[in-house]
């Protein structure tokens, strides 16, 4: 095993291995850090940041439903500014790669935490596009292909850290959408988010979640978030992060093989906190038994040409 | 501390119509948790019931390294527990969340639970004993009397029937108890109109009051903030709690039981 | 039980239920009706029809995925002419309402089925628009508004048979999708069709499928299909067929909550054959125990103002 | 007649390493099930290991109302069979499926199975006795020998690795069997490349063949057509047929190996 090469090379970043854990899944590393190590990670992306302290949505905020879950968070986290300066340093302390997650309801406000960001100690900046865009009337960034691209080339011009757009699932044609993206200059792609979805409570007849509708994660989406990251591998030239559903080894290594350079764990933290380590174990020993000698040899190498 | 470990089932039995009384061996667990700490546990296949199932601790067996839970069939994660086999090891999160205030300077302390929110209390009697009073509500035949009517210092049950002890809520009997004499603390847990109620009385008394919270939960130990519930910070100005690190105990300040 | 009454009606048919079969996972009847009795149901909606007959995609044609399956069938069908001579006489006699599922590539395609079909013993046509439009680059028609608009209002033009539009999810807003095909004149709407997946074998680094991609349908699904029903119902005049991962009465109640006026069981069947009984008993069940009367009642009757 | 029904499990044990024999109690499909058909399995919870698994019969203890079944984990969904214990039920749809085609007319006949291929035949050798030739391959343990030992007239063996019988394939043994007598049907099991193998012999000695093919399955009854393997039609006209309710066993003109 020791001589599998795990490191891979994200928009300039050099991770010691392809697994990160996925925004809003992991809070601030506090505490899956008081399970393990997570400078074993290749990455933690943090909670969804805003500009602004947000309270976020009432409970109940989370439902179940056949190999998922339901979360209506509604981005509650403390601000930048306070991310900035009461977690992020006893995070660098731990010696872990952070990527900031940012959340805004207009350019401007992506643009002054891009602004905040660079100036700081994470090493990349994941751009959230499923938020609603306020001067749109409220329709996600992330589904038309011309707010993609506007809001990434502003946001570009606003730092200089490598730049990660978080791509909607909830899109017609998820290509169109990631080369939008590209276009706008992001140096990565992260995908996908939580799919937009609902749950009813027979009993009291009413929408489980407060908020009426919530994002979907977990095993069940699995099968989506592949076939979109297959597709968008397929058609641009900058890295991808996969995520969606990952819940162990295999998971992860199909990502790969579809063609992701590197794969976010979620949902799957929260059903064993160790999945992550897990994950970056079982993928050593996939390449390991299969005979490669890096990760990066097992990355888009799927063949697709007919017969056994 | 928090640890993930697959625990071996010592005993589950069904103790009344539905509710089953599970012990767990964990010598480590068992040796830190403590009263009104719950356990996350996995109930299934990693990818079926997707989520852990909080259950509260009721009370630990130290002598026999075992904790001991109980709890009610409500869903296909409770339905899965109760399939369990001694014998059979479970995937236990624990101890977690913030247990009741425990202090052994107190005088007198009551324990007020209904339904379920009986179960959290057991332990409460095993540490106070002689100094605590417990009122237990229940719809109709009780459980768990036993266990902590052997060790607090005065046991009162209700049932809404009058199959068993006051016909009506557990409620009732609480003016009297902290009429009679001077009581340090009340511990609450039960469903939400009992505890607003339990509240109100408190308020009216002077007397101050813990009460345990229900929240779903999706990481139980702080991570993803699914579990909020609205409370008061010490400003009193209203936010959100995580039940599950922040609870799902907390005192009658904190609490926002209408929001 | 006696009292209770199930019966809904859907652009004109009166169903003696709200529970039919959906397409491509009931055959033409046949297969199921040596389990049970068919003509118990509301109705069934026979496997998907083109004008001339189509072997289907390459073997293999099906993946399991955590509480879901992939199909990549690809319409499969003897074609309508031979379907109205040799499988729906018979179908007919077993006196249960039979709804025609329509497939082409071309508008033309359509409405050459939709006469067909006019003069013959169907009750109603589903129109599944999820189907690649050759003349505007193999987009499936069912992705753009002013494509499902166009769609429905010639086919609509050419038969009389009630016509329910069938939407397919892999779009950017469903309820823009739904007013089109009101618009164009659907007498109903039916939805979801299965959602664009795909699946990796990771022993073989090739796609599970022959076909690269398929569609996602079984409980997995349940969570979109149920945010979509909500969301169109909301929006539209005409009623709604609710489909996504029905497999017990739970969840067709849910989904009648949510406001659609029938539902329809896919994947359900194939793991158990009598589903469809199990959940209009169910549905007669929940009626009795929460003091309705009608099926009717319940339809779109849940509430959504904070509180508990 | 096809039934779905909750199956008592009667025996579930591990004749070989990850390969299980479990015997199932059901006396209307005992009595009607035949050699080459298939039961098709929910293996675990709906909405889990979603689709229902199908495994072939391979023989019945009609003296005991029981099917036999011979399996080896793959996956989820067999290894849930596997970690089922005798006592429990399972939920069995069946018999399915078009069997071996069988003649008790024929003077000889030939069973060839490859590695999990040579549990469908048992059956056959309880129908064929003394009259048929069992020709079993296997990578290295074998399994089922001595059940089909006892019932067939002949057995011989091979095995990849020379642990028993013959070193080398299954198919080795093949030519000589058709030379030495007349043989009136080769039935066939097994892995693809080693099933194009038979055929090819076969039709070199001008014997006819039944084939048994496997394709993952949905309904397994015919109605969702995901089972499709390439087929020849009478007219020799390439299509599809479905393996659950065509097949899974097929005519050596009917099949396309390559398709
Ligand atoms: C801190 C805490 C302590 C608890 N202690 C006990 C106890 O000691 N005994 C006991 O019987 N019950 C207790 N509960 C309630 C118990 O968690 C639920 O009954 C259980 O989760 C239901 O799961 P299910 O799969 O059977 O039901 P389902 O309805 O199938 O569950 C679906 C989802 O909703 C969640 N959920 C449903 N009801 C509740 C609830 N009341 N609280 C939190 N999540 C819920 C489940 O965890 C699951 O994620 C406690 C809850 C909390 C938050
Ligand atoms: C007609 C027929 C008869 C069979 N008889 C036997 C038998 O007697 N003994 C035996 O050990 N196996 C038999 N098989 C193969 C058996 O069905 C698979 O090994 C089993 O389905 C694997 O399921 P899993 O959940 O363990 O594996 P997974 O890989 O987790 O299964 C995932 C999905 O793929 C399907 N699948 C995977 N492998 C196969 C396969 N080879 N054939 C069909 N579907 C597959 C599963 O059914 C499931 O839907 C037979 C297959 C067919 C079609
Ligand atoms: C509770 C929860 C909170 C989340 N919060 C965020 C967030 O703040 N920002 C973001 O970009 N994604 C957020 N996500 C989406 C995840 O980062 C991830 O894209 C998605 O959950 C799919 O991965 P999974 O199936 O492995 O969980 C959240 C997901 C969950 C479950
Ligand atoms: C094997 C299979 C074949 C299908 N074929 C068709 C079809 O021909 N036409 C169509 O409109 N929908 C087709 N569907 C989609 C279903 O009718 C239904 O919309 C979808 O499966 C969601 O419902 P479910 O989760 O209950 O299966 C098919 C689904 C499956 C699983
Ligand atoms: S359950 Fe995750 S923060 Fe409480
Ligand atoms: S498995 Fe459905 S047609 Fe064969």
């Amino acid at each position: 095993m020791d001589n599998v090469n795990l490191e891979v090379d994200i928009a300039g970043l050099k991770l010691k291995n392809p697994v990160i854990t996925a925004s809003g899944t992991f809070g601030f590393g506090k505490e899956y850090g008081e399970f393990y190590d997570i400078s074993r990670l290749g990455a933690i992306v943090v909670k969804g940041l805003t500009l602004n302290p947000r309270l976020g949505n009432p409970p109940p905020r989370v439902a179940e439903t056949p190999a998922g879950m339901i979360n209506s968070v509604g981005l509650q986290n403390p601000g930048v500014d306070r991310f900035l300066e009461d977690e992020l340093p006893g995070l660098l302390d731990k010696g872990v790669c952070v990527i900031a997650n940012i959340n805004g309801n207009t350019i401007e406000d992506y643009c002054r935490m891009m602004e905040k960001l660079d100036r700081s100690g994470v090493s990349a900046v994941e751009l959230n596009l499923s938020c609603p865009n306020v001067k749109e009337g409220g329709m996600a960034f992330g589904v038309e292909p011309e707010m993609v691209c506007a809001a990434t080339r502003e946001v570009r011009t606003a730092g200089e850290k490598p730049l990660i757009v978080k791509l909607s699932p909830n899109v017609k044609d998820i290509v169109e959408i990631a080369l939008a993206a590209q276009e706008g200059g992001a140096d990565a792609l992260s995908l996908i988010n939580t799919l937009l979805v609902m749950d009813i409570d027979i009993k009291t007849r009413r929408p489980t979640l407060a908020n009426i509708f919530g994002g979907l994660s977990g095993p069940a989406v699995k099968p989506v978030a592949l076939r979109m990251v297959y597709q968008v591998c397929g058609a641009v030239g900058i890295p991808v992060i996969g995520m969606g559903g990952i819940s162990d080894w295999r998971d992860a290594v199909q990502f790969l093989l579809a063609g992701a350079r590197a794969v976010a764990v979620g949902t799957a933290n929260f059903v064993n906190p160790y999945a992550p380590l897990e994950i970056i174990d079982g993928i050593e020993r996939y390449l390991t038994e299969t005979g490669f000698s890096s990760v990066n040899d097992i990355i888009g190498n799927i063949s697709v040409t007919s017969g056994q | 501390m928090k640890l993930v470990d697959k625990c071996l089932i010592v005993e589950n039995s069904e103790i009344q119509e539905n509710i089953f009384r599970m012990k767990i061996l964990s010598p480590q667990m068992c040796s830190i948790a403590r009263a009104g700490q719950f356990l996350h546990i996995k109930c299934g296949g990693n990818k079926h019931a997707l989520l852990r199932r909080p259950i509260s601790l009721s009370y630990r067996l130290a002598g026999e390294d075992t904790l001991v839970i109980v709890y009610r069939v409500e869903g296909q994660g409770t339905q899965f527990l109760s399939e369990q086999k001694p014998g059979v090891k479970i995937d236990v999160m624990g101890p977690l969340g913030r247990g009741f205030a425990v202090d052994q300077e107190y005088g007198r302390v009551v324990l007020v639970g209904g339904g379920m929110g009986v179960a959290p209390l057991a332990e409460l009697a095993r540490v106070y004993g002689n100094k605590c009073t417990a009122l237990l509500g229940y719809r109709s035949e009780p459980f768990l009397t036993r266990e902590i009517g052997a060790e607090a210092g005065k046991l009162l049950v209700a049932t809404e029937d009058g199959s068993e002890g006051h016909r009506g809520f557990v409620t009732d009997l609480l003016p009297r108890e902290l009429s009679e004499q001077t009581i340090d603390l009340v511990y609450c847990c039960g469903p939400r109109p009992m505890m607003k109620r339990v509240l109100d009385i408190c308020r009216t008394h002077g007397v101050r009051c813990q009460l345990s919270l229900e929240e779903r939960m999706g990481c139980g130990i702080g991570a993803c903030l699914v579990c909020s519930c609205a409370t008061r910070d010490k400003n009193g100005n209203p936010g959100y709690s995580r039940v599950c690190v922040d609870g799902p105990v907390f005192w009658d300040d904190e609490v926002m039981l209408d929001g």
